[in-house]
């Protein structure tokens, strides 16, 4: 199926702004925006929060329990060797190890998440609506759910340097 | 420091998006100036001594190097603690920025993270090379194997290899992850086939979507919160090795912070350096402001004196311990005896002369800005030259005192890995963009705005 | 998965080649030193490297998919000799016999090769003591750059048949013309070989036997005959003596019988709660020595001094005496109380005088008398054979030959080219000679210079005995094939006289003869020769007490020699025998140049010590190169200690043809004194260079106020025995730690060390060495200090700057319970064994070399290089008969590993595994690391200390007991006895 | 200047990965090829050697045999290309004998490898005719000796000529030795055609794009590494590592006969087991003690027995491969395992008496060596020597345990074998 889409093109993040809640307001569903970098107030307004910090913790307790079984298993049950007067136990040694496992591990894994959920690799040829949004204008990729020109209207009082209609498949 | 008021210019001018652009990438897309390669050459040379060096330590051993029966480490492990320390501010930068959503930091960060990197890797050769037999370096790993041998978690050493890898990758994570939308920004811009197909490659498909965006920023801010830690503990791991020990003047409960400590403030002080050098050599006088130097500069004085602080300290509880070992280390050998040069310099360089950060004349002033940061870089060899030797030569008893005098096979090793940081920087300089382009427009962005509403505000 | 391996005939024919290129003639036709199935030491580098670079790329290792291992060969014995377990060490008894040097011996022969050198403890005279040279001597055997191969005539190789031919006509034609001719030999201990001489002289009547040592005891002897009419050196006992005197006598280090009179010494040094006794030693001496450092009081005077205070001492006691004192002197030191001491310890006393001049051991003998020490300290039931040089016989010899009277000179075990004062003298001498031949093993300078070299074997090839005291005797036989085309001394006199080559029957014959009637234990003469030989030492009755008749005139005549030597100067010169050196006829001996000197630490190298105060009015400086009397060039040492105006120059260094480890190390001593009296005056010195570098193990010598050696007196003790230990209270008390006490199920092993029985002598340093391994670094590495011993002698200044006192402290890994070494290894190379041991595992070390820096002992090495197989490090393991040497129960480390003491492991395992094969438990005792085996005074005790019975249990408990460092918390295994000393009040 | 430094990089990264194949291949392939290189140059030496050696010493024996000799009709050496070719044809059956007589080589394998061949291989065939200068092949063949050649040689002749052409052929084979013999041929393919495969397909990936279907690429890039990595593994654990290490040995002795068929005891040849750190490799002496009587062995005729004769006679021990061989840094005692451990012989060694050919049964790891300690128990009430444990005797009376494991009484120690 392929629908059309509408692209406003902005130079200035602070227009940008402007015309998404406009045009929010006015119930214009915001497919995406691209660009060479993106605002805060802009990601916090269009976007949901990201799950990844849960992930990570999650991974980060795992890590933890998973580090403490394998250092118990080697230092108390695997080969339990005496060092210098101690017990086989030692647990303040283990948790500068269990620590720094679990760091390396969750920040790894986290990377690795984000880029299976970006479905990013390296040698993925980017998908660009138009080389500029990658250097210095950004993209406000506008499904068609209202009349066109209306939303062109919008987009024009809003600042938009150029309007672009575009069919897509889907 | 929480705060998130912008007070002063982080960015100069009235820049467009295109300008910034234009302007960050120049490095990457204009032929590099002539400096960039007498700087190569310099840091080529300085590898070959390295290897050369590196070649007599493998292939004939140790023996090679300056060290005796009781100075065990010597300049390998001093140079690794002093690189180590360079490597925290990267680390550091990115934190305040991320964390701390210190806008000042955003133009600064990718360097000092390249320099981390850099740096990290130069000091990780060294616990490599100092080992007698490097080539079961393997052993080192907790990997289940045929001999049913684990390895020893009690050791400082395996926690500072672990702390180094962990450091090491989390840094690289950081500082790659970030440059991602700007290679992508490259990989656009680029005429060149081969730089196009490269730049493409590591951008790994980045679209610029807000929703990445999204999933991005949390992400960054995850490696941030994750690296938070780890920059203390890194170098608070690498005085466990000391402090672990039973040496006098190294079994202090005082080195973990002492030594995060210097590690920021050598750290600060070689970003300093690099800064100012950046600066000077790509003109970004209106990305790098004179406030980003100050602020620098006040992290200095302020870390100075925390350092003073530590040493007085140290020499403090020495006395009030009444060890006597640990008397006659702190006051013997190194206040007043065989190493007090050393620490006399120490001394000066790291704790008196930073004070100069106090007047806002010498904040401001290129040059002295440049000589104390070098001065502050000196002054932190000397200090973990005074940890290790005077310590080692002069320890329980007397009978096995040594004297220790490096050899041509360690300075070069120190060289060699100028020579690497050197390239690295160098190669960093030339194919990467030193300021991050996507952090730095909503910085420039913001600036924008508040210029608007003072002029809006004046009229 | 199954791998082929084959085998092919380059292998075979390439190991063939291998042997017959490398190793004698002689092994392979006798296989004696087959290369056996579990010797793996004797050729380990190929498949260590093989590994090692497996390690590093093991990635192509991969691809190459064929990763060999290298074939090995197993070749057992064509015919198995009954005796030989292979892979299992014998012990035989053999003797250590170098000039007057003796020590019975037992011998450790693993697979046909004799590796270690122990005390012969039925020997009544060492009772199982060494010293370190005996230690050192099995490494000479091996010693494949010095040793000389074969017969040689001018210097090119030749039969011995047609040696034989040559030697026999031309001694024939001499004899035939009725010229001199001469065998030149140090004392010979050896009764059957001076039997055999005397046959040999029956043949050749004009044979003239000269005796000549290079350090002669001939004075002693010479003194009793004109004081006694009596020519004997009797025998000292130190365990007699409750108040020593010592003029310049280093007999704990090398005078005389060191062996034994460390023993003795030690044996009335040691205290106890139960004996709270010892000793009083009083040393007069210009150097600063072994037993000067041990000494109670020490007072350094010049050498022209310390003969003024003995004639003045004996001055006094004659005049206590009603006797008539010698002659006036006014020696700087008053000697009434001494002579007061010496009066009140009649019988209980002891003068000794290390002088090699006849009137000074007359005046010493007379003193000796005058105390009534004869018959209590001094025994002359049992007078030692030693000492028999003949100076003036020699000198005559010499001027006949350079006048070209003599027709043929023959040189046995010594070397007066070298030690001898007139180099050139001797040297035209010899050339004016006919026919000069030497039967040196190793090169030296006279075997050098003679036509004809006959080389001997070294004593662990050969037969032979020694009587060192009389009615001591001890056997020696050969432990090893002879390595070289050799052949012994007394086989070579044997086949000269037309007779079968066979010394071993000639002497079984005489000991038949000679020595069985005078025992009753065997009456049967093959059962008799099999069981001493077996015991190695046989003692005989004495013959009685030696009837003195003194002849208190014969004094009157040595004034005029006595007025000659008081003359003194400002600056004076002692040469003595270096610990380590000797004679210098083991100077090729790596181990013994790279035993640090315990007093001064240096090593590979002579000096000339100085006193501080002496250098800086001098103008010297430590290291400056100076020219003494225009005959030796010796560095400089800065020395407290000395007495000022003396320079001490060590003899045995400065040899120009002993081999690589010899050669031009230090300066020749033996060229100062022209009348051999090994001191006199300076007449001249000049600077010559500057900058000198030495290799010291140890360059600072003050203990900073750390109580590391814990010494008190004798009177402080009876009061309180811990007195000078009071701070192993305070710890005790304040021993606190989060964790529970270590456990040990088994064994507990620990080390005492006694510093009151401890001398300093350093054997234990040497017999380390040669159990584990240890390799040899050379001077310049040890400059580095990196000096590799496992044990070391630690010595430490106490006192007055000028002069001193000096305590030894011996060193080895303390093997803490708690250690912090242990903790701090990476990948668990070393850890604790259930048995206490702190065990280092060399295979598994990556060498970080982080446990040397936590050890607070430094006890830990590093291999900084491929000691053990590069040449450059003077090391005999690096050619494939050096490394015959190696103990094949300890690893061979590589580079880049950490090394340290085990507390001899491999005995301990041995001694277990004895005991559980034998089903019993293991005895106290039984289990002795090398260090302790080889202690002459026994100052090392080792054992259990879960065996309550134990030495070690009672010792550790003993309230002298302290532990190294103990603040530390570390828990040593390794317990001090705090060192006593017996000052007079 | 900045573009051809540019330029230059781009090629680097061309030809990088082709440099480093060949890199990687020379490195692998060159200690091979300088060992070959001398294998030939010693052999060559070796072969010289060996005559001159043993001409003298088994002169005396010969000359009993040549008296029954015509002197002129044969002579050694001078062998035309033709003989060696004939020769050759005749030893491996591409030629028939004149006697109607079967290949050699049906019987006496001309590779490298003959295990459980009991017949000798023609390199041994020509060893020892190299090595008895008055070795004739006629002789054997027309007059064989000893039953098992009598049986197996029936009525084979050869003729003069024949003999000629075969020492040709034995001289050729000792000249070039017994081929080289190829480890793991096909796992070196599998490795280096998967390696290939796999820069192909990365190739393809990222630059050519031929293929269209990215799954593929995937595929062989993930089998690849597996295999890749599964090899690596491998390797790396058995590096120093000869499980299973069976080599031919100079003697085809076999302990299945000896041990198996004949059930002699262990102790019987590897005497010093029970005193020794060594168990002892038999003297000669040793094999004397019954080949002194038993001549002909029944699978391996006189062949092989008589090597123990010739050992003897000439006084060189025979040299053999060693199997089991712990590296130098391991301390291991049979006295130990077999007298105080009680240890049997085969839990090491394995079913020896089922062995023909002798080999590695355990791996000798580490690991092996632990688990044994760790899962064995000591002899621990039985042996006085425990009696100093005291706390573990007490837990036995108490009935908390029911054995002591090696384990516990310091089995884990790491000085119990490295020192």
């Amino acid at each position: 199926m392929s629908t059309k889409q509408i692209i406003g093109v902005f130079d200035d993040e602070a227009l940008l702004l402007k015309a998404t809640q406009k045009l929010k307001s006015h119930g214009v569903n915001i497919r995406d925006i691209y660009g060479p970098s993106a605002d805060h107030d802009l990601i916090k307004n269009l976007t949901r929060e990201s799950k990844l910090p849960y992930l990570s913790v999650f991974t980060g307790i795992l890590t933890i329990l998973l580090t403490f079984a394998f250092v118990y298993y080697v230092t108390v049950i695997d080969y339990p060797l005496h060092y210098g007067g101690k017990p086989v136990f030692a647990f303040p040694s283990l948790v500068v190890v269990m620590y720094l496992l679990c760091i390396l591990i969750t920040g790894a894994f986290t990377t690795f998440s984000f880029l299976t959920s970006e479905k990013m690799f390296p040698g993925k040829a980017p998908r660009l609506v138009d080389p500029r949004a990658a250097i210095d204008r950004f993209y406000l990729v506008l499904e068609r759910n209202f009349n066109p020109d209306e939303i062109t209207e919008w987009l024009r009082e809003e600042g938009a340097e150029e309007i672009i209609e575009k069919e897509t498949e889907a | 420091m929480l705060n998130n008021k912008i007070r002063y210019a982080l960015v100069k001018g009235n820049k467009t998006y295109g300008q910034i652009t234009d302007e960050l990438l120049a490095n990457v897309e204009q032929k590099p100036p002539l400096w960039w390669y007498g700087a190569m050459t310099i840091g080529t040379i300085l590898l070959a001594i390295g290897a050369w060096a590196v070649y007599m330590s493998l292939s004939q051993g140790l023996g090679t190097w300056g060290l005796t029966n009781s100075v065990a480490w010597g300049w390998d492990i001093i140079n690794f603690v002093w690189w180590i320390g360079i490597g925290h501010a990267g680390t550091a930068f990115s934190i305040f920025f991320l964390v701390f959503r210190q806008k000042w930091a955003g133009s600064i960060n990718r360097a000092a993270e390249a320099m981390t990197v850099f740096a990290v890797v130069c000091a990780a050769m060294f616990p490599l090379l100092h080992m007698g037999r490097p080539w079961l370096a393997f052993y080192i790993a907790p990997y289940p194997n045929t001999r049913l041998l684990w390895l020893n978690f009690n050791s400082p050493l395996f926690w500072d290899v672990l702390a180094i890898t962990t450091y090491l990758i989390t840094s690289i994570m950081l500082w790659y992850m970030g440059m991602v939308p700007d290679l992508a920004t490259i990989a656009q811009r680029t005429k060149n086939k081969v730089g196009k197909f490269l730049y493409g490659m590591f951008s790994m498909g980045w679209n610029g979507s807000l929703y990445s965006y999204n999933r991005y920023e949390t992400l960054m801010k995850i490696l941030g919160g994750l690296a938070a830690p780890l920059v203390i503990s890194v170098h608070t791991i690498v005085a466990l090795d000391f402090a672990v020990s039973v040496m006098p003047g190294w079994h202090t409960t005082i080195l973990p912070p002492y030594f995060f400590v210097g590690a920021i403030f050598s750290g600060f002080a070689m970003v300093l350096t690099i800064m100012i050098l950046l600066r000077k050599a790509f003109k970004l006088t209106d990305y790098i402001t004179e406030k980003h130097l100050d602020n620098i500069a006040q992290v200095l004085k302020f870390g100075s004196l925390i350092i003073g602080l530590a040493y007085v300290t140290e020499l403090f509880t020495a006395w009030y311990s009444g060890v006597e070992y640990e008397i006659f280390t702190f006051f013997r050998a190194r206040f007043t005896g065989n190493y007090s040069v050393q620490f006399w310099v120490m001394f000066t360089f790291n704790a008196i002369i930073p004070q100069l950060f106090w007047f806002k004349k010498a904040r401001r002033n290129l040059v002295i800005l440049f000589i104390v940061s070098i001065i502050i870089n000196i002054g932190m060899w000397f200090e973990r030259y005074i940890i290790l030797v005077s310590t080692l030569a002069q320890d329980y008893l007397p009978s096995s005192w040594t004297p220790y005098h490096p050899t041509m096979v360690d300075i070069g090793i120190y060289l060699g890995t100028f020579g690497l940081f050197t390239c690295g920087m160098m190669m960093f300089i030339r194919y990467i963009p030193i300021i991050a382009i996507n952090e730095v427009k909503p910085i420039a962005r913001a600036e924008k705005l508040r210029k608007l509403k003072e002029q809006n505000h004046e009229h | 998965m199954e791998k082929k391996y084959w085998k092919s005939l380059k292998e075979v024919q390439r190991a063939e080649h291998l042997q017959a290129d490398e190793l004698p003639a002689d092994h392979q036709a006798k296989s004696m030193i087959d290369i056996l199935a579990d010797d793996d030491n004797s050729k380990s580098s190929s498949r260590r490297d093989f590994l090692k670079w497996c390690g590093i790329s093991f990635f192509s290792a991969t691809v190459l998919s064929a990763c060999e291992n290298p074939v090995k060969k197993a070749i057992p014995y064509l015919n198995q000799p009954e005796e030989l377990i292979p892979g299992k060490a014998s012990w035989y008894a053999s003797t250590y016999l170098r000039g007057n040097d003796y020590c019975p011996v037992l011998v450790k022969n693993r697979d046909g090769r004799p590796i270690k050198i122990e005390g012969n403890t039925l020997s009544s005279i060492t009772k199982g003591g060494t010293s370190a040279r005996v230690q050192a001597s099995v490494l000479s055997l091996y010693d494949t750059g010095a040793r000389y191969k074969q017969a040689m005539r001018n210097g090119e190789g030749l039969l011995w048949e047609e040696a034989d031919a040559d030697v026999v006509k031309k001694l024939g034609e001499i004899t035939a013309q009725g010229g001199r001719m001469a065998l030149v030999t140090p004392t010979l201990l050896s009764p059957v070989t001076r039997a055999l001489i005397d046959e040999f002289k029956a043949a050749h009547p004009s044979l003239e036997l000269v005796t000549w040592d290079a350090v002669s005891y001939a004075g002693i002897r010479k003194a009793h005959e004109q004081l006694f009419g009596q020519p004997i050196i009797p025998d000292y006992r130190f365990d007699n003596a409750e108040l020593i005197v010592g003029f310049g006598c280093d007999f704990l280090g090398t005078w005389l019988s060191p062996v034994e009179f460390a023993r003795r010494y030690a044996k009335k040094r040691r205290v106890s709660r139960d004996k709270p006794e010892m000793s009083q030693h009083i040393q007069f001496e210009g150097m600063l020595s072994l037993t000067g450092a041990n000494a109670d009081e020490r007072v350094p005077v010049k050498p022209s001094e310390e003969l003024k205070i003995l004639i003045s001492l004996y001055n006094k006691l004659a005049g206590l005496a009603g006797q008539s004192p010698a002659m006036e002197v006014s020696p700087a030191y008053d000697v009434d109380a001494l002579a007061g001491q010496l009066m009140e310890h009649r019988g209980r006393a002891l003068v000794v005088s290390g002088s090699p001049q006849k009137e000074v051991q007359m005046l010493v003998a007379a003193i000796n008398q005058l105390s009534g020490a004869y018959g209590n300290t001094i025994d002359t039931s049992t007078p030692l054979m030693t000492g028999m040089s003949d100076d003036d016989a020699f000198e005559t010899l010499l001027s006949d030959m350079s006048q070209g009277k003599v027709g043929a000179v023959m040189f046995y075990q010594t070397n007066p080219v070298y030690q001898y004062p007139d180099t050139e003298g001797i040297v035209n001498a010899i050339k004016n000679t006919g026919l000069s031949l030497s039967f040196a093993t190793t090169r030296d300078e006279t075997a050098e210079v003679c036509q004809y070299i006959l080389p001997d074997h070294h004593y662990l090839e050969s037969w032979g005995d020694a009587e060192f005291k009389a009615g001591h005797y001890s056997l020696m036989q050969p432990l090893i094939h002879p390595l070289f085309k050799t052949r012994q001394f007394q086989d070579s006199l044997l086949t000269w006289l037309g007779r079968e080559a066979d010394f071993h029957s000639y002497l079984k014959n005489w000991w038949q003869k000679n020595l069985l009637p005078q025992q009753n234990v065997y009456p049967d003469p093959t059962n008799f020769w099999v069981k001493t030989l077996q015991a190695g030492v046989l003692e005989v009755p004495a013959r009685g007490m030696a009837n003195l008749l003194p002849n208190p005139g014969a004094l009157g005549d040595i004034m005029a020699a006595l007025r000659e030597q008081i003359q003194g100067a400002d600056l004076e010169y002692v040469t003595y025998p270096s610990l380590s050196m000797g004679d210098g006829h083991d100077a090729n001996n790596p181990w013994l140049q790279e035993l640090p000197d315990p007093v001064t630490s240096v090593c590979w190298d002579n000096f000339s010590a100085v006193s501080p105060a002496t250098a800086a009015s001098l103008g010297l400086v430590e290291g400056d190169m100076i020219r003494i009397n225009d005959k030796v060039e010796v560095p400089v040492l800065i020395q407290p200690g000395l007495a000022a105006g003396t320079l001490a120059i060590a003899l045995g260094y400065g040899r120009t043809q002993g081999g690589i480890s010899a050669d031009g190390r230090g300066g020749n001593a033996f060229l100062l004194s022209p009348k051999r009296s090994f001191h006199g005056l300076v007449s001249s010195w000049t600077k010559v260079g500057s900058g000198h570098l030495f290799a010291r193990t140890q360059t600072h010598f003050s203990m900073e106020g750390r109580a590391i050696v814990r010494e008190s007196t004798l009177d402080k003790y009876k009061n309180d025995p811990a007195a000078g230990n009071e701070l192993r209270e305070y710890h005790l008390k304040h021993h606190n730690t989060l964790y529970p006490d270590p456990e040990f199920p088994g064994h507990h092993w620990a080390l005492m060390v006694d510093l009151n029985a401890c001398t300093g002598c350093s054997t234990c340093v040497v017999a380390c060495q040669s159990e584990n391994n240890t390799p040899v670094i050379g001077k310049d590495e040890v400059r580095r200090r990196r000096i590799m011993h496992w044990m070391r002698i630690d010595r430490y200044y106490t006192g007055d700057a000028d002069n001193p006192g000096v305590v030894f402290q011996p060193l080895m890994c303390q093997h803490c319970d708690h250690a912090p070494c242990e903790n701090v290894c990476p990948v668990a190379a070393t850890t604790h064994s259930q048995e206490g041991i702190n065990q280092i595992t060399y295979n598994r070390c990556v060498g970080t070399k982080y446990c040397i820096n936590n050890c607070p002992y430094k006890v830990r090495r590093f291999n900084w290089y491929e000691y053990a197989t590069k040449e450059q490090f003077n090391t005999h393991t690096s050619t494939d008969l050096g490394r015959m040497v190696l103990n094949p129960d300890v690893t061979v480390r590589e580079r880049g590993v950490v090394e340290k003491c085990s507390f001899c492991v491999q005995r301990i395992q041995e001694a277990k595994l004895k005991a559980k094969m034998e089903r019993r438990t293991l005895k106290d005792g039984e289990v002795m690391p090398a260090c302790v085996q080889a202690c002459p005074s026994s100052a090392l005790v080792f054992g259990d200390l879960n065996d309550p019975e134990s030495k070690v249990s009672q010792l550790i408990k003993d309230s002298r007991n302290y532990h190294l460092l103990e603040e530390l918390h570390t828990l040593p295994s390794v317990g001090y006895l705090t060192k006593i000393r017996n000052p007079r009040s | 200047m900045h573009n051809t430094f540019k330029e230059g990089i781009i090629r680097l990264g061309k030809v990088f990965p082709m440099v480093l194949v060949l890199l990687i291949s020379i490195i692998c392939w060159l200690p091979k090829a300088v060992q070959g290189q001398d294998t030939l140059a010693g052999e060559a030496e070796g072969v010289v050697e060996t005559v001159d050696s043993l001409v003298e010493e088994t002169a005396e024996a010969a000359a009993e045999i040549t008296e029954n000799q015509p002197a002129e009709a044969y002579a050694r050496g001078g062998y035309s290309k033709q003989d060696l070719r004939r020769g050759e044809r005749l030893f491996k059956g591409l030629v028939p004998f004149g006697s109607g007589a079967h290949s050699c080589a049906s019987c006496h394998y001309t590779s490298r490898t003959d295990t459980l061949n009991w017949n000798p291989s023609a390199f041994d065939l020509a060893l020892a005719w190299h090595k008895d200068p008055e070795y004739r092949i006629q002789q054997k063949m027309n007059n064989p000796t000893g039953m098992r050649m009598m049986t197996d040689h029936l009525d084979m002749t050869v003729t003069l000529e024949e003999e000629r052409q075969l020492e040709a052929y034995y001289e050729a084979i000792l000249e070039e030795g017994p081929g080289e013999l190829r480890a793991y041929p096909v796992n070196s393919i599998i490795f280096w055609g998967l390696g290939v495969l796999m820069l192909l397909a990365v190739v393809d990936l990222l630059i050519t794009k031929k293929v269209r279907f990215k799954a593929i690429h995937v595929l062989i890039l993930i089998v690849g590494l597996v295999v890749h990595m599964q090899y690596a593994v491998a390797e790396s654990r058995n590096l120093g590592r000869t499980q299973g290490y069976a080599p031919d040995q100079p003697i085809k002795f076999s302990h299945l006969v000896h041990a198996g068929e004949n059930a002699i005891d262990c102790n019987y040849c590897h005497t010093v087991n029970q005193f020794s750190p060594s168990s002892g490799i038999p003297s000669n002496n040793t094999c004397l003690n019954c080949h002194g009587v038993i001549r002909e062995g029944t699978r391996s005729g006189r062949f092989e027995i008589n090597k123990i004769h010739q050992a003897e006679e000439s006084g060189k021990p025979i040299e053999w491969l060693r199997i089991h061989d712990l590296p130098d840094h391991t301390f291991y005692s049979h006295a130990q395992h077999v007298n105080a451990g009680g240890l049997e012989c085969l839990e090491c060694h394995g079913t020896v008496e089922e062995m023909h050919v002798l080999y590695q049964h355990a791996d000798l790891s580490m690991g092996w060596c632990l688990t044994c300690h760790r899962d064995n128990d000591a002899d621990f009430v039985g042996n006085p020597y425990f009696g100093i444990y005291k706390q573990l005797h007490q837990d036995i009376k108490d009935g908390k345990i029911d054995a002591v494991k090696a384990a516990q009484i310091g089995g884990e120690d790491c000085m119990k074998c490295h020192y």
